[in-house]
């Protein structure tokens, strides 16, 4: 090798990026930057946005080995957490371990709002359909409709990995925009005499049956849908650390250091899947827009089944809990805290939009078990993850029962 | 086109069904589970006891610190007593 | 594909777990919730049992793919860190940031008790050989009276990895249950006057000497036993960040967010191991019957060397410290002094107790590194690892020679 | 297999280290125990010379199973972290959300100061290629002048993986040394008249902008030398997290928990490539020898530009503060301090020093830059990596576009 | 030995040439973004409002706090009201 | 059944012995340990010193909190002096 001084700065100056640099990379970096800027100054859920913009800059940067597909690099090592859905289910955790499920307890019929605000996830699921998605795509794209990230990005790094980024820009991004979605909405849809009624105070609740609930659910939600067992169970795990009184110490480290550490990961993993060529496509402007269709509709869903409620409990129901539904914890409640109390100040209607609020979060982790049961293949993962464990078992038995299962029907 | 919007109706529908079966189920389960282990208010904190029979940690505590204090102070355990112990 | 309402709806009936669900996986269910129920309610070392009782629900969803033999899950991905015995180690560091060698070193004779109590151990393995068990399982099971869950779970990933589940359980329920095990066992073997001994303070001890302890001890036994090696070095890594008094940040990194993570993630990939096929055996009967054999014959050697230390040492020694040589710290320096203090209320046990009871831990690792240079096989090992590291360079010279020697020997 | 007493006592005795403990073995377990030494009790960088010193020691057990080379084993499993170039940026993150650009954005032109210091790596180079070394390796060696440990470890185990544990040992050894080595050389550099000299006060520096900046540099440094990615990359992103405002959360564990479990195994692992065949070799002499060079090669460069500085402004420049320039922060700056507050007590070099100090981040980050520029090569990364990822995608279209060029100029 | 001392000097000046290349056009790009965005003194703290327009996040901890007082006092939300929130 | 409760004995006295003589040697190490080390109490805190040489890291931090408060201020640093850090 020859290293005269003209030579080196010939390679060097072929090595920058600037050499390879096309319209696209500047535009994502563009795109990276207006992520940041909205994650700071509009204050966009900055924990997600932050790292996710930051990745798409390292990633668009040519030659960086920062991609998600750059095999070899470090982003690459992050992604396989998502590729593997290991991250969104510690996260998942977290989140459990950060939930209160008092109010739900105290009023369980609130769950039914949790149930209606899904809609939004079908009606999104048939406008993608309508635009040219198939089933699995146009599923992954719906759940945005369920308004809690890692579930996004758990359907769609399963049913949808080429999908990943926008979906998961969407997901969060709207959620940050709940607070101008959802007020025009609910006032279009209630009367002022619904939004001013007052509801009863919750009942306290046994810290037993707050020990019990996350087993129950468990049992009860993933037997039915056992392909949302890790996004489910991990959730339940969480919030029995927080309710058992005997497991602090695990308690505090799943909702602050241990959450905090796979939401830097996982930010940055998907946001280094946001690259010109998977991102700068007509399919994510059609995201974007069927996203903003499913944030609308969930509201809208929400709040009907919510005067159903007024009605049959008459009127013991304040229909605006209704749009909570659609989780966005604790943003949505807190919209039908402030949509409430601008009819009358005295109506405090926090603590009860915080029961829905939190069905959401199960209501859509019970689409999103639907979505598996009807679309999930377990192929990629088995693929993928051969190469971490050589021994391949008997891959999953009840995926093979299924398959049988359908081959009798198509018979 | 591989969905067709019907196709892709029929699923919601589906859909939407087993998600309110599911929640349905599950406050069937809450209300069951509210019933059978009611609220009970908790009992106010016990008066502490200045007995013999103090809690079996503050049995350790006593014995750590006095078994610290004795090295500290150079007498044996048992020639002096440590009789209470009050956090603040 | 067709999607049509009743074939939709028969896949979704067909993905149910109930459809598979067999009475196995139910009883599993119950054994899972069990373990929750002695967790919280009985306070069943819960840091470990809640998580353990939890993985044990998820991975008896059928279909779940959270069992630790499902490629691809979420929990087997957690499996191969108990597999590769990379958590193990960890949680031993932090074990080791969080003990105080102080009372070992002020009194190091009692180390002998630490060894006494070990007596338990091979009780249990030749019970063990005796119902049927061959030699690595025997010591597998032997080491649950060692009475520390991470060198037994590291153990038995080692020696007999299909036993890993009950000999978790067995070994964190019985240490649970020391209060109970221990007391009449004390008071059998030991006379009214021996339990009313007041021993002598314990002298002040160099924190220069505190900082070399743990590279001595290390250097000392792994070089005798270098099986043990992972377990021990790192026991001891964890003490010197406590002693060195330079490294605080690594300290209480170690003794709180690091160990708690990796006992959330080790304690979930033991109980996704208790699946209905491995657990549902005569042979997990067997083992937990052992297991309180175990218990029992290391408090006994524990307490009746105590009875040879206090004749050989004039009196000076309460035979009741000997017991805590089982280790299981703190619990059993606790019922040390509770026996003790039930004689004669101004008896202060605790301390002096503290030694054999880390002594224990030395002597149960030391036992397991006996275990690893007879039955030690490092195949298993290399063969899953060859999927992380595909250059296999010389498979551990080490061992070659011992193969060699071993051959020489045959001849 | 037979277990009499006569031929388990025997196979016990062959399995203990001893009997392949070679004098080699030993001499690293005293190299060991004197890292833990200066560690302790003379401070030279204790969080990261324990672990590693301890690495060390575990990893020269005969038969234990701990070297970085020992497939299968504990700290060939944290190796990989280094291997995969994983680490090391994890930790450069912790460092950006440690690091304050304050004082570097109030006073830019001070970057010139850290681009000085760089003349310690090139002096080091030429003197590498002079004792035999190649140009990957003596690339590796230069950037110990670097004072940046996880810059020289990543640096290393790309372009020298065979010279890691020396390169890692003197980086970290020399940068403890600071407080030693710099003083005399400044003295002697500077007039007594210059080491006088008062700064003016550093203007205070909008928010806006330090937010922006970590961008700008990712963008401009990235963009012209996209190997440093990973490295500045992160570095810049955990300076996000400190300065943005809005993530708290991450900002906290970035630079506590995360930096602190990271610093653990990669030390550890560092430690592990410490075996008698890699460390016990002429070369190691010479890598130290050429860190002392790099070191005070280093400081001359800084200080020299610093008096050229002065000159320049007109005597407003401090020529003290231009070793600071080297980096390792903040020892350097306190040396500046010092030898400034020795002339006149009354002169508060520190905060000046500060920019140059972080300046030095930068300028070996980018020396790095240059270096993988001309010499980086990721065949051994991709094919490690092979084993993790099986679905190698197109191997890096940037060096291979590279490689063509080359071709090209070739003909 | 394949390299040779006269290429390490060459790959040192161009090395140096390059750093110094990029941390010049760094220190303009930070003159740029400081003269671009100059520093103000940030405002001192606004005097608490004592108006109805609390700032939002109070207005939530408002609601929070009646709710759970009325649960614990057996008072309806709107039978009380809670007219301000000192931190301490 | 592969192994015999003969091996089995024979294995565990081994055991045994190899358990005591390691903590044996132990003992033996902790015992040399602590004659050659023996305990010190630890001096009384020093008094805190008023004259010039304070101890180095508050030299820094006189230098870092002189700096901020010349900015804050606005005089040059040498136009004041930072007398003592009382810390509480
Ligand atoms: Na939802
Ligand atoms: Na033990
Ligand atoms: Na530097």
């Amino acid at each position: 090798m020859e290293f005269s001084f003209s030579s080196s700065t010939q390679k060097i100056v072929n090595s920058t990026a600037f050499t390879t640099l096309e319209s696209g990379d500047a535009l994502m970096i563009g795109i990276a930057c207006l992520l940041v800027y909205l994650a700071i100054w509009k204050k966009f859920e900055p924990l997600l946005l932050l790292p996710m913009g930051f990745g798409c800059l390292l990633a668009n940067v040519p030659m960086s080995m920062m991609a998600s597909t750059d095999t070899g690099g470090l982003l690459n090592f992050f992604y396989q957490g998502i590729k593997h859905e290991v991250l969104p289910p510690i996260i998942f955790m977290g989140v459990g371990a950060l939930t209160d499920f008092g109010p739900l307890l105290a009023n369980p019929t609130v769950l039914l709002l949790g149930a209606a605000a899904q809609i939004g996830v079908y009606m999104t699921l048939i406008g993608a359909v309508f635009l040219g998605f198939n089933m699995q795509e146009a599923s992954a794209i719906g759940i945005i409709g369920g308004a809690d990230g890692p579930t996004s990005i758990f359907l769609a790094s399963k049913l949808a990995p080429h999908l990943l980024a926008p979906i998961a820009v969407a997901a969060y991004s709207y959620m940050s925009l709940v607070p101008l979605i959802q007020p025009p909405i609910m006032r279009l849809l209630t009367t002022k005499e619904e939004r001013k009624i007052k509801m009863e105070q919750l009942k306290p609740i046994s810290q037993t049956v707050k020990i019990i609930f996350p087993v129950a659910v468990t049992i009860v939600c993933c037997l039915m849908l056992p392909g949302v067992t890790p996004l489910l169970g991990m959730f339940m795990l969480g919030n029995m650390f927080r309710e058992s009184g005997v497991t602090a110490r695990l308690h505090e480290t799943a909702e602050t250091h241990l959450i905090n550490i796979v939401t830097i990961f996982l930010a940055l993993a998907v946001g280094s899947s946001m690259t010109a060529e998977s991102f700068l496509r007509l399919e994510t402007l059609k995201i974007i827009a069927l996203g903003l269709l499913a944030f609308a509709f969930a509201t809208a869903g929400g709040v009907i089944f919510g005067r159903i409620m007024c009605k049959v409990s008459g009127g013991k129901v304040n229909p605006l809990i209704g749009s909570a539904g659609v989780s966005a914890v604790p943003m949505a409640a807190r919209v039908s805290q402030k949509v409430g109390s601008e009819e009358d100040s005295s109506n405090f209607l926090l603590m009860h939009a915080m029961g829905p609020n939190v069905a959401g979060v199960i209501g859509s982790a019970v689409a999103a078990g639907v979505f598996l049961s009807l679309f999930g293949d377990v192929g990629s993962s088995i693929d993928t993850h051969a190469a971490l464990a050589p021994v391949i078992g008997n891959p999953e038995a009840g995926i093979q029962a299924l398959a049988t299962v359908v081959e009798v029907i198509k018979q | 086109m591989e969905a067709s919007v019907s196709a892709a109706v029929n699923v919601s529908m589906l859909a939407m069904s087993v998600i309110f079966t599911v929640l349905i189920i599950l406050i069937f389960t809450i209300k069951a589970l509210v019933k059978l282990i009611p609220y009970e208010a908790p009992p106010a904190p016990p008066a502490r006891k200045v007995s013999a029979s103090s809690p079996p940690e503050q049995d350790d505590q006593v014995a750590a610190i006095t078994a610290s204090l004795a090295a500290h102070i150079g007498k044996r355990p048992d020639e002096f007593r440590i009789v209470n112990i009050q956090s603040r």
